[in-house]
């Protein structure tokens, strides 16, 4: 795995949770209860934590001198490699939770095999993060379950927002040459193999939730891998950047 | 009479009242308008700042100020509590917030237009706020009382990082440094307005001093607010908009202008840039939420008569 | 009147102009029916294009080599000197109405005014905005009736548009330094002195719709003046501004 | 059988087939669809390029941008037009675009990530429409045929601004040209995809063609594309993505590589970035929209009552 291959691997990571930490903090102060501003912030700030070791430490692999900032706020589009999923708008509140909970199950997988990784500094970061992440899947989990076994009403819509992020699930499991030369230096995870545990705890809540697995037949594939996104992420990076974009060369 | 007796007797030896203790009545509802507007300003004060967590310009800042709104949630939450100790409940509480009866901190009507705003709010606004609550430390309210300490550590954490974050813009570029001078321009007066009128337009102080649930007047307050943050503003080399601002030799306090009480009153009675959407915000979040907190309720009753109905086999 | 107060006074007409457009093309794709995706986009296409005219007449003017894009793009939220009615955000179709139609005939009677302006680049600018206003005023008229006049729905929903912009509209008829100086030196428009004839028009198109005037009490003011905005304006121009920002001096 | 004979020999000698003239009912059907789907194709096509209107790069292109896509909607409202004089209503086309029977041009479902994505649009996919509506301007039918006439001339003003914003990316900074360069990798195929399957692989172009309704097959079609692009791509200075594209010396046509219709199949079927979304926008519209059709034409109905009432009295 050359260096190049490397820093691309912890970037996808980092993108994910910086993503999706953004996608969070947009509720800040309009959750439906304020329990619950308190529980979706501190998702947010774990994952946003999260993205800031992971990109230091993409940042000192590279070697060009590029710190957490220069990489979140000074890449455009093309150059992030989040999956599909985490940046899909927030929708309602179940959009909201079933999108966190498909990604918060298998993000919990990977770090689990990344506590491993050949990568010191990563296994170091993985450990930590994984207790953030069992939080977090059992947050977004127990929704699932409240919403899928509460209302008819919620029950609809948890099966509506379920089938309308299904389709981005795919891509959490295919392997490119990055991930295979991952996989090959012991640094990264074979995620093909992930699928039977995703899909066992996955199929777990949904049973409790008295859900079905939901039968959409679509799937799309490519942020991840290629930075082929949906056209939501030039909005959100909008403004996430427009600071450093407007003043740039500026300590904050 | 003798509740009563022993009621102000406890209150003058700076004892605690309790929930359970006996209070006249309004005293008792005094505390829920105060209580509740303060855990409502929490609340709602989760917006202006809120508005630039999206925007923060750097990682570091946002976690910062996503972490700092976690605590006004939990502030928010702390009070409504301390609130519903005295027998109203928290739906209540935002049902009267909700269709204006209930009042919130009118600072909050002020829109955040740059990120300077943020770092603004953190030293003025929770600089104010502290210099009020640490007052309120010693009020005669137990539960309200014990609230404001832990509160206040946090509140003095948040005023540190606000003015450390108004340092590295006054320290900054040209176009940082100005940013900083137009946030203290707009929110100077603004902050001093949050002690409330002054001592002579007053009239419900007085109650509230005897019954010690207020401890310092207004422009006692005001004063320790101006003492307190002149030094820092001089400090990070910025300029305080009042021009008759100046430090009293005689009395050692910083005499200042006249506050304009006309535009306290207009964003109070709803002319202010955000007094619509800071409420509207919160109806949208409450009224949006009803399906989720009744889906709560629902799964949690069904949980529940499942339970019961596994015990009963 | 000096330099300065010349420039600024030019500024804030390009500014609602421009805002204006702004938020009309939001719509773009997404309007209730095809012939008002064409009817907003020509009013949104006039607008940008009288606010490309003003803004270079302005950098002409000011003499710091600043172009039309110059000023539209590389200026932050508190240098902008639109009214605050023109950035409130589109709402539904009956919010974009209201604003529209208010917005519109204080505009027919500003540019009817300034085609007398001494400035003759701004009179010229003027005589060629106004024929296009003047179709503006009576598409959004013309909507302000139909809505009004419509259904249950629809007159309730007008309603509820004219009560959450109304008080935007004092700030119109505001006289400040600048806008005295201009008045002075008979480049400028006696902003107070339309009032009359703004009530009228709108009392008229009101009465057509079967609406009231609102009863609302609340006024804001100072975007125009001063640059203190609501909170949505940021929100805009991190999306207007977000290539000349991330891609400076580059020509496109 | 008489008029079935007419209408042969009219088609055969070039002539227009206009709305009041007998036709076979499948003429019509085919029309019907393809008129219909071209509508809806120029709709749908508003909503990748207005992704980019808020945010285009200087207010002169902000205003190419809305120019073109107002045209396109005008397009779209002539194309509806065009297919309601064989008597299927407007609404009705829409209700099948919404609930997925009709189809629109599957390159809409590609997003634009970039600029650079809009001034590929207006290069390759105007020009490739242009192709098309060239050849469609002899269609038999009438109405159509005269539509194309008239948004053929706009379309090749919006291929050569395209090509002219192309231009200014590829003679730009190296961020522009980069940009301009991925915006060709990732439009060039579906491009060429939009011409249809090979003429192998089309079954109805047979009937088609003898009807006058297509007049070109598929692949000549996609052949004159490619042999009119190509150029352009060298003046750019930008590489088309086929290592296996040149020159044929001996039919002075460029060959190119084989297309990978899995691709296509996989993007008509529902898998590309943007089905989902741009169905759900125009649901939305409509949806949303649906009140103020409403409010107007109740408007209408009571504006003519009264007028009705005023000429009676």
């Amino acid at each position: 795995m050359n260096k190049d291959q490397h820093v691309e691997f912890l970037l996808r990571l980092g993108d994910n949770s910086l993503v999706l930490g953004h996608r969070l903090s947009e509720w800040c102060g309009h959750a439906p209860v304020l329990e619950e501003d308190i529980a979706m912030t501190n998702v947010a700030l774990d994952l946003i934590g999260q993205a800031r070791m992971l990109y230091s430490h993409a940042g000192e692999i590279e070697g060009k001198g590029r710190d957490e900032d220069a990489i979140a706020y000074l890449r455009d589009v093309l150059d992030w490699r989040n999956c599909l999923l985490v940046e899909q708008p927030n929708g309602d509140f179940a959009d909201t939770m079933a999108r966190q909970f498909l990604f918060d199950v298998w993000n919990f997988e990977v770090f689990s095999a990344l506590t491993k990784s050949s990568d010191e500094q990563l296994a170091a970061i993985a450990a930590k993060a994984l207790k953030e992440i069992s939080y977090h899947r059992r947050h977004s989990g127990d929704w699932v379950i409240r919403l899928g076994d509460g209302t008819e009403e919620s029950r609809a819509k948890m099966i509506a927002a379920l089938d309308r992020v299904w389709g981005f699930t795919d891509e959490l499991f295919q392997m490119d040459d990055v991930d295979k030369a991952a996989l090959a230096a012991g640094i990264g995870v074979d995620l093909e193999a992930l699928r039977p545990a995703w899909e066992s705890h996955v199929g777990a809540v949904l049973a409790e939730a008295g859900l079905e697995k939901p039968s959409v037949t679509w799937s799309v594939k490519g942020g991840r891998t290629k930075g082929h996104h949906s056209e939501h992420l030039g909005f959100l990076l909008a403004e996430l950047q427009f600071m450093q974009r407007a003043y740039p060369n500026s300590n904050w | 009479p003798a509740k009563r007796t022993a009621f102000d007797e406890k209150v003058a030896a700076e004892g605690k009242i309790e929930p359970r203790d006996w209070m006249p009545e309004k005293y008792r509802k005094t505390l829920v308008r105060q209580i509740s507007q303060h855990a409502h300003s929490e609340y709602v004060g989760m917006l202006p700042e809120g508005n630039w967590v999206t925007r923060a310009p750097s990682l570091r800042r946002k976690a910062i100020l996503l972490s700092k709104i976690q605590d006004e949630a939990g502030h928010s939450l702390y009070l409504y509590s301390a609130a519903e100790t005295l027998g109203v409940s928290r739906d209540a509480m935002l049902e009267a917030l909700h269709d204006g009866r209930a009042k919130y901190s009118s600072i909050f009507n002020y829109p955040t237009l740059t990120w300077a705003d943020v770092a603004a709010i953190g030293w003025l606004v929770d600089g104010a706020a502290i210099v009020n609550q640490v007052s309120l430390q010693r009020c005669s309210y137990g539960p309200y009382s014990r609230a404001m300490v832990r509160i206040c550590k946090e509140e003095s954490f948040h005023q540190r990082q606000g003015y450390e974050a108004m340092m590295a813009l006054a320290q900054g570029t040209p176009e940082q440094k100005k940013m900083a001078q137009e946030a203290l321009n707009r929110w100077w007066w603004p902050s001093l307005m949050m002690f409330g009128p002054s001592d002579k337009d007053s009239p419900n102080s007085e109650q509230s001093m005897a019954w010690r649930i207020k401890r310092d007047s207004n422009d006692d307050l005001r004063q320790r607010f101006v003492d307190m943050t002149i030094p820092q503003a001089d400090y990070l080399g910025l300029t305080v908009p009042d021009p008759e601002l100046k430090l009293n030799a005689e009395t050692g306090h910083y005499d200042f202008g006249e506050i304009d009480w006309d535009e306290f009153w207009q964003v109070v009675n709803g002319n202010g840039i955000c007094n619509r959407e800071r409420l509207q915000n919160r109806r949208d979040a409450w009224d949006k939420g009803a399906w989720v907190r009744e889906a709560a309720m629902a799964h949690a009753d069904k949980k529940a008569a499942r339970k019961l109905a596994a015990a009963a086999e």
